[in-house]
């Protein structure tokens, strides 16, 4: 494997709650290759969507590192910050709200270039239309127009432009689709496909969809509750799940045959809350395999098979 | 594949703007601010009498009285022409004062909302010390130590709207500063100045020019209260809320003298928030509204 | 078959908008027996939840609502209000989607239990009480007793609904509308709910609506599915026989766009292109037409019915079935 | 609200006034009863050392517990009070007057000699920085020659002193010794007097209740049993009271005209009117221009049509005055030097001055203030004279007029049974009170003169002489004479004459 | 609990000194002062300089206002060189009675704003609706005084139902006490319902919109019910603001109000105080009103907890 773009290192963030802290992210190491597609799984409140925007340092870390391309951003002074925020973009669930209700298309796709200093109107507008064009939209129809005139997938769209407008190298897909009809969702996880190809881009695409993130995903990774709970090759997670946690995932998937009767094996409870975790092992409460070793020691992030990590003291294989 | 299919998507499906209706309300208020609007601007060329000059003998005359439409005032004014230029004062300061609340509190209330911590506790406790503070003292210090002109009461209504201004802007702007388009602005490495400014603005400037309407109409009546006071628009000058203010100690004999200019404040202020809703619910992005 | 329980027939729910009328929902006809299934699936804007707040009576007040709603003998739409309300709790109830918002964020979760059943059933305080802590139980609440004295949002999302359902169960209806009850849910939490609400409805015999835009929510949990589009029922059979032979291009092309478990990664999914009409602007023709593959001229001009020629129990409103 | 005037009248000498005690007739005065007054202002206190001077509120208050040596009679000579008679010396300089006996103040204190000249020291000593002590400049001394004999000694002589102390203010009323220096800082509000009542509660901005005295030397005195004292600052609301039956008697000014004449109008209610001494009047500021100008002063004079204003301002209710003594006062002119109104020549006097006329005149920021300014500026406008209104705070006033900060300045010359302390504040050229700073040796020896001429006739015609002078040079403008007003319920009787604005209830009973 | 009483009280100190720090200095602004008002007419320098610095008006003004500071916290507020009156008698002579106005008009006002509010909401866009909020525009341009003095008018002088000024102390005659505040509590409330109403009924407005108003009357919940316990509570927030401000302002006094209806409370004290520049008796009720506003707001906050359960426990 060649040298990874994006390397997150024993990556701490925490943040106060009502007088507590609440760590979001636990301790999570990651790494993303060049033109990779990482996916990032869990449930809501795992901490997934805090450890994207720590990555961009929109949230600052507790502890850890975060390298890209060699830099370290953790504790880069703010300029130098800002104008690595062209290598690196965001794309955001919610992609009405993404977008600034009052400004129109043309001026939001712009804005990455006004802040990137590029001054030349002309050029703006040519280089606005290309990618507006790339993601699917006439540029002449769209760019006068505000943000609500839009469908979300339309909207989608727009995020991805003005994401992209800069030609970044690594762009966090913080659950791009889960805002969108079915329909609409193929459209865009194509497009991102369409756009990872043409620009060559290192995807990190947080879902908590597995069958989402399998569509778009070389490696997989699953967290719960702040912790990683196992990485691995999309294939191999897929057919042969190491982490109790990811099994129970798959199988809570609704599988649209009626032939095939939701299983038994549904899990049980709710995460604990993020506030109080439980010890040990953090998946211990709702493990079906759970001991008291579990209860005790934290399970480490260790290889089960050729490039699959899980952190479990019972593994399935 | 999907590019070409989504181009034709957007080509047969433009959302179409139509031009939402207004209603005779709105046509009527916008009519009454352009009439108000140009006669306290164009007053000095207005066939109408001097406000200052006195009938001495002809006081509180009636309305239609012969030369005085709108009959005169207690010291035998012509109330058609104090009404107009009165106009003039009251429009100044109760567009004024409030642009000074807008402006200060509104920075304000923004950067502290932005910014939390430190900042915001220090721009809200500004806030409740201007609050907590009896605005008497303040309205009587500026008057006393500057002396009472229509610049200076202005200042003082407008400063002392500045917190109201703060909290609104602070409200807003929290709420916004959570929205997904501002850290989408952070992560493309926006300056907070280019956020606030392109970012936020755009977005609490409604809110606040709603909120502005209100402290139009609040600024006027304000004016009159500092009259009753002896703080008001210094004298001969007329502002409506002076003319309520003189008008009420004839409240008995000639009750036309306060309630034709807290008519025509009414009507004033009424037509500022009609035009108001109108153009907020007109520009609004979200569908649906009006 | 029993009489039905609830016979909806041709709702029509226009609401306004600065561009004109909305045709939320268009001439949509349903039946629904006794303690049965009935799953609605469709993509957001394409007026299930609209029908179903037709149904429960709660559109929003500038809403216009056509067409008859009959249910257990009395038209919902010509009912006084003080009858409609004696008649939602006991016989009509509702699980919201979001249990986050459908909770009241300030009143006690017994409150919320209890005011239900003193409305309807007349208990006491201690009663009513007693009955909120079994009815949590029966949800799989843990430590019922303690809740009762909680607020919503110091419960996850998971057991917010739970509550949500007690209090839709409270009054034993005779039809429960769950209106994409697991769509702010987490799946492994989804998967709970579904089966709870499935296992609630076989035990109190109840019939059941379950709206989703989902198709793998309805597979295994309905008697019957009807999938809508563009405000109308565009398809309407028995589950098993929907998933098998699908006749309307729409529910096929639904179901492929699902990305596959099974299929490998980066595998380009079959998308269906374009987006929904706008429905203040109602098509002449077929409304799934611009983006369906087997249009042609036909479909532009002439709205497909929702028909059963074949006879064969499923109903498609198509030109060109599969 | 406050006016200019009676704000003034706090400033300057309080105006006299004395409690008709035979006043009344001798018909049936009715025993009991209760009376409520409203009166214009709070009142801050009642001792001299910290209010410095009573103006019209602490009067009303003062004349029902507090008492003086003399007091007024019907036709404003001075009759007995706590002092039974007086005589004076040769030269006027020296005064005596023997004491009542038998009198004791409410606490118990016996009133007598020792206690006149221990009010007296108190605020004639240097040490307290009393301002009420300006008034009692010309008094060098006040000593107990016995029990019941005090000696007024003074620096230039009085011819009428003992009508000087017949005013129920700071300095003539006498206090007890003993309360003031038990109270200290607290006496101020916890007065003790002599008078027919007493002080049964004060809430301050709300409400005196007075008592009658039980102890009261005159026995058989008061009629009420009980007055309420009750500052009502808003007049529409003050005369909204009496009408409505909340109080019996209002204090009134000729700016409330169209309640006066709403009053006389209606059958339940009386007016009580008195045309006193004095006026009120403004001071041109000699040493400015364009005021310097004898010209100038002049038209400004002429040209303020006194009529009109009344009419504009009172419903012509204000009587327009021509020189500082007034209708009520002894002193009657036949020929007072008043300049004509007439703007035509006022007009021609300020062209003839040839530069423009600008000045400022001064004025309190109340409403009343706001509509005097606005007429003068209009009639002064109408001679070519601009003239700019400056509203200040009733605090702010004072000061500017002693520190001479202003062109012209509204004021007021004080209903005095005597006018030697007005005028000689007013116009001697080293007075303090020299708001027109103007210095005229003939205007200094003419009132010197007026002082010492113990004949009625010829001090009159020294008064006149100063008062065509005066004119003549227009260094002020005499406007309105004080006219002062009650309103009351028809049945309350037995107020006496309004002296200095005073509404005096110690004799009045309710039929 | 305790902590958060404690943040608060830490809160309360800084903005009291604030205020008072700045009364001294715009105090400081105003020409002419105590020792010119007493001296009057003899205000010579030589006098005015002596009688400053017997009254300590000549030191600067940090020494004065640490001294004043110093006073304050040994539970000295002063007394009044004019008048002899300790501070704490005068603002505790006026204070219930501003109190008990503002009271009265604010609850006054509630029960005005609340049912018009409600009502607007649920009807809200009909003729019903327009006409209140259009009468609550109305009265936005009809001043105080004005009200004050129709009031008057009417009640007292032509119906002679309600005295126009005769206030009477509480401990003397309760139910003409209640009697005399009527008028002036009527013409508070009359300045404060609109502004309460337009609050109360957009955020009503917003909550009918909520999903668990839909489920409440998908319960079957009385119409009643779901007013007044499901949608009220959660629309009050910003009406609770609103109207602690407001109270928070009325606590220095309704002046007009109490001048028109001659209410011996603080706002004409503080006139009085300012007018004859008696400024240890401005700093003392200036330190009142602060101190009653900060605690107005602590109350507001702490309504913000009784009403919102999320706010209680600390996940606002």
């Amino acid at each position: 494997m060649t040298a990874p773009l994006l390397s997150v290192r024993n990556l701490v963030v925490e943040y106060p709650v009502g007088g507590k802290t609440l760590s979001a992210v636990a301790d999570v190491s990651l790494e993303v290759g060049k033109g990779e597609t990482l996916g990032l799984v869990g449930e809501s409140g795992c901490g997934k969507s805090t450890l994207g925007r720590a990555v961009l340092q929109l949230r600052r870390p507790t502890a850890g590192k975060v390298v890209f391309d060699g830099t370290e951003l953790t504790g880069l002074a703010a300029e130098k910050m800002r104008l690595m925020r062209r290598r690196l973009q965001l794309i955001f669930q919610d992609p009405i709200a993404s977008l600034n209700p009052r400004r129109t298309i043309g001026d939001i796709v712009a804005e990455p270039l006004i802040i990137g200093g590029v001054s030349d109107k002309a050029e703006r507008d040519r280089r606005v239309r290309e990618v507006l064009t790339a993601v699917g939209l006439d540029a002449d129809l769209v760019s006068g127009r505000l943000p609500h005139e839009f469908s979300g997938g339309q909207c989608q769209r727009i995020c991805i432009a003005r994401a992209l407008i800069l030609e970044p190298e690594l762009v966090i897909c913080d659950e791009p689709v889960s805002a969108l009809d079915v329909s609409i969702r193929a459209q865009i996880l194509n497009l991102l496909e369409d756009m990872k190809r043409r620009y060559g881009l290192t995807l990190l695409f947080i879902a908590h969809d597995l069958a989402v993130v399998k569509a778009v995903s070389d490696r997989i990774a699953v967290m719960y509750l702040g912790k990683l709970c196992e990485v691995g090759p999309t294939e191999k997670l897929f057919a042969q799940p190491a982490h109790p946690y990811t099994a129970l995932l798959l199988d809570a998937i609704p599988v649209p045959d009626p032939s095939v009767k939701p299983t038994a094996n549904i899990p049980v409870g709710e995460p604990p809350s993020p506030l109080a975790p439980p010890s040990g092992c953090r998946f211990r409460t709702r493990c079906p395999r759970a001991d008291a070793v579990c209860a005790e020691v934290v399970p480490p992030l260790r290889e089960i098979a050729d490039g699959q990590f899980a952190a479990c003291h019972h593994p399935l294989v | 594949m999907a590019v070409l299919e989504l181009e034709r998507d957007v080509a047969t499906e433009a959302p179409v703007r139509r031009p939402r209706r207004v209603g005779m309300l709105f046509i009527g208020s916008v009519a009454w601010i352009v009439l108000i609007g140009l006669s306290a601007i164009f007053a000095d060329w207005l066939p109408i009498q001097s406000p200052t000059d006195m009938d001495l003998l002809a006081k509180r005359a009636p309305l239609f009285s012969p030369g005085h439409i709108l009959g005169t005032d207690h010291l035998g004014r012509d109330e058609l022409s104090r009404l107009i230029y009165g106009g003039r004062v009251s429009l100044l300061v109760g567009l004024l004062a409030p642009v000074i609340g807008v402006i200060i509190g509104g920075c304000l209330g923004m950067v502290a909302g932005y910014f939390r911590g430190r900042l915001e506790t220090f721009a809200v406790g500004g806030v409740d010390v201007l609050l907590a503070f009896p605005p008497l003292v303040f309205v009587l210090a500026v008057t006393a130590f500057m002396g009472q002109s229509v610049a200076n009461i202005t200042i003082v209504i407008g400063v002392l709207g500045i917190p109201a201004f703060t909290r609104v802007a602070r409200a807003v702007t929290l709420t916004l500063s959570e929205r997904e388009f501002v850290t989408a602005a952070r992560a493309l490495g926006a300056t907070h100045s280019r956020i606030l400014m392109r970012e936020l603005l755009p977005n609490v400037a409604l809110p606040l020019l709603a909120f502005f309407l209100l402290a139009v109409a609040v600024t006027i009546v304000v004016e009159g209260a500092l009259s009753f006071l002896g703080l008001g628009v210094p004298p001969p000058t007329a502002s409506w809320g002076s003319m309520i203010g003189e008008g009420r100690e004839n409240l008995d004999i000639a009750p036309w003298l306060a309630f034709l200019p807290a008519g025509f404040m009414f009507l004033t202020v009424l037509a500022f928030n009609v035009i108001g809703d109108t153009l907020r619910a007109l520009t609004d992005p979200r569908p649906g509204a009006l | 078959m029993s009489a039905p329980l609830l016979s909806v027939e041709g709702i029509t729910v226009d609401l306004p908008t600065p561009r004109g009328p909305l045709r939320a929902v268009d001439g949509v006809d349903l039946t629904l027996a006794p303690g049965s299934t009935l799953g609605i699936v469709g993509e957001s804007g394409c007026g299930k939840t609209m029908l179903s707040r037709a149904i429960l009576q709660l559109l929003p007040k500038r809403a216009k609502l056509g067409g008859r709603i009959m249910f257990a003998g009395r038209d919902l739409v010509t009912l006084q209000p003080e009858e409609l309300r004696r008649l939602r709790g006991p016989e009509l109830a509702v699980v919201f989607q979001d249990p986050m918002t459908s909770l009241n964020p300030v009143l006690t979760i017994g409150t919320q239990i209890v005011e239900t059943l003193q409305a309807h059933l007349g208990m006491d305080t201690v009663t009513a009480m007693r009955r909120g802590v079994e009815l949590l139980a029966a949800v799989g609440i843990p430590a019922p007793e303690q809740r009762l004295r909680q607020y919503p949002h110091q419960l996850s999302g998971g057991m917010r609904q739970r509550v949500a359902i007690a209090i839709a169960l409270s009054c034993e209806p005779k039809l429960l509308i769950a209106d994409e009850p697991t769509t702010a849910l987490d799946v492994t939490v989804q998967a709970q709910i579904l089966d709870l609400l499935a296992r609630e409805q076989q035990r109190r015999h109840m019939a059941m609506i379950l709206i989703t835009h989902d198709l793998g929510v309805v597979a295994g949990r309905t008697d019957e599915v009807a999938v809508m589009y563009a405000g109308r029922v565009v398809e309407r059979a028995p589950t098993p026989k929907l998933f098998t032979r699908m006749r309307m291009p729409y529910t096929e092309a639904l179901l492929a766009a699902i990305p596959k478990l099974d299929s490998p990664p980066h595998t380009p999914l079959p998308a269906i292109a374009g987006r929904p009409p706008d429905q203040t602007r109602p098509l002449k023709g077929c409304s799934f037409e611009p983006r369906c593959r087997y249009a042609d001229d036909h479909c532009r001009s002439a709205k497909p019915p929702l028909a059963d020629p074949e006879r064969a129990g499923g109903l498609f409103a198509c030109w060109h079935p599969l | 609200m406050t006016s200019i005037h009676s704000r003034l009248a706090k400033i300057i000498l309080p105006v006299a006034i004395a409690a008709g005690l035979s006043a009344a007739p001798a018909l049936a005065q009715k025993k009991g009863g209760a009376l409520t007054v409203g009166i214009e202002l709070d009142i801050a206190g009642f001792d001299p050392l910290k209010v410095g001077v009573y103006d019209t509120s602490p009067n009303i208050a003062a004349s029902l517990f507090l008492e003086q040596l003399t007091r007024l009679d019907e036709n404003g000579k001075p009759k007995p009070s706590l002092a039974l008679s007086w005589s004076a010396s040769e030269d006027y300089k020296v005064w005596t007057y023997k004491l009542r006996p038998d009198v004791k103040f409410s606490d118990g204190t016996p009133f007598n000699a020792q206690a006149v000249a221990f009010n007296f020291n108190r605020q004639k000593d240097p040490k307290n920085n009393c301002r009420c002590a300006f008034y009692i400049a010309n008094v060098l001394s006040v000593e107990a020659k016995d029990d019941l004999t005090v000696v007024y000694t003074l620096k230039d002589p009085a011819v009428n002193h003992p009508a000087l102390l017949t005013r129920p203010d700071q300095n003539s009323t006498i206090h007890s010794p003993t309360a003031i220096q038990a109270k200290g800082d607290d006496y101020n509000r916890n007065p003790v007097g002599t008078g027919p009542f007493v002080i049964k509660s004060w809430t301050a901005g709300d409400r005196m209740v007075l008592e009658r005295n039980p102890d009261y030397w005159n026995k058989g005195k008061p009629n009420l049993d009980r007055v309420i004292l009750r500052p009502l600052p808003d007049a529409q609301s003050r005369f909204a009271s009496l009408v409505s039956g909340e109080t019996d008697v209002v204090w009134a000014d000729e700016y409330e005209a169209d309640n006066i004449t709403r009053a006389r109008k209606n059958n339940a209610l009386q007016v009580l009117e008195y045309v006193g001494s004095g006026a009120g009047v403004a001071a041109l500021n000699t040493k400015v221009p364009p005021l310097d100008d004898v010209r100038v002063r002049q038209a400004l004079v002429m040209g303020l049509d006194k009529k009109k204003i009344s009419q504009a301002l009172t419903n012509g209710l204000a009587r327009p005055a021509s020189n500082p003594y007034g209708e009520g006062s002894w002193v009657k002119c036949k020929d007072d030097g008043a300049l004509p109104t007439d703007p035509k020549k006022a007009a021609e006097l300020i062209k003839e001055y040839g530069k423009p006329v600008q000045f400022k005149m001064l004025f309190t920021a109340t409403p009343r203030g706001r509509a005097t300014s606005q007429v003068y500026q209009q009639l002064w406008k109408q001679i070519g004279v601009d003239m700019e209104i400056e509203q200040v705070d009733q605090a702010t006033f004072p000061p500017r007029a002693f520190q001479r900060k202003f062109d012209i300045i509204g004021w007021r010359i004080v209903d005095f049974p005597d006018p030697d302390v007005q005028m000689f504040a007013n116009f001697y050229s080293k007075s303090p009170l020299n708001l027109a700073n103007y210095s005229n040796p003939e205007l200094d020896k003419l009132l010197e003169q007026s002082r010492v001429t113990p004949d009625e006739g010829k001090r009159t015609e020294a008064y006149c002489a100063i008062s065509r002078l005066l004119n003549k040079e227009a260094t002020w403008m005499w406007i309105f004479q004080n006219t002062y007003y009650a309103m009351a319920k028809a049945k309350v009787k037995g107020i006496p004459k309004l002296y200095g604005g005073v509404i005096d209830v110690s004799d009045a009973w309710v039929e | 609990m305790a902590k958060f009483l404690g943040r608060r009280l830490l809160y309360l100190l800084p903005v009291l000194l604030a205020v008072t720090l700045l009364t001294f200095l715009v105090a400081s602004l105003l020409p002419g002062d105590l020792a010119t008002t007493i001296l009057g007419d003899q205000a010579t320098p030589e006098k005015v300089a002596a009688l400053r610095a017997e009254m300590g008006l000549d030191l600067p003004i940090w020494q004065r206002y640490g001294i004043w500071l110093w006073g304050v916290l040994h539970g000295d507020l002063g007394r009044s060189f004019r008048t002899g009156e300790t501070v704490w008698a005068a603002v505790t002579a006026r204070l219930p009675v501003s109190l008990e106005l503002m009271v009265i008009g604010v609850v006054l006002s509630l029960v005005i704003a609340i049912p018009l509010a409600i009502l607007c909401a649920v009807k809200s866009g009909t003729a019903l609706d327009r006409f209140f909020t259009g009468l609550a525009f109305g009265k936005l341009s009809l001043p105080n005084y004005m009200v004050a003095i129709l009031l008057i008018y009417l009640f007292a002088v032509e119906l002679n139902w309600l005295p126009a000024t005769g206030w009477v102390p509480f401990a003397e005659d309760p139910l003409a006490n209640l009697r005399s505040f009527i008028l002036p509590a009527v013409t508070l409330a009359f300045a404060e319902w609109p502004v309460l109403m337009r609050v109360l009924r957009s955020d009503m407005i917003a909550t009918l919109q909520e999903d668990y108003i839909a489920m409440a009357k998908a319960k079957g919940l009385r119409p009643a019910r779901i007013l007044l316990v499901h949608a009220l509570k959660p629309s009050s927030l910003t009406l609770v603001t609103v109207a602690g401000i407001n109270i928070g302002r009325l606590i220095g006094g309704a002046l007009i109000v109490e001048t028109i209806f001659a209410l011996p409370g603080i706002g004409r004290l503080l006139v009085g105080a300012i007018y004859a520049r008696d400024f240890i008796i401005l700093q003392g009720v200036v330190l009142f009103v602060a101190a009653g506003f900060v605690v107005v707001n602590f109350i507001v906050d702490m309504l913000y907890a009784v009403l919102d359960p999320r706010i209680r426990h600390g996940r606002a």
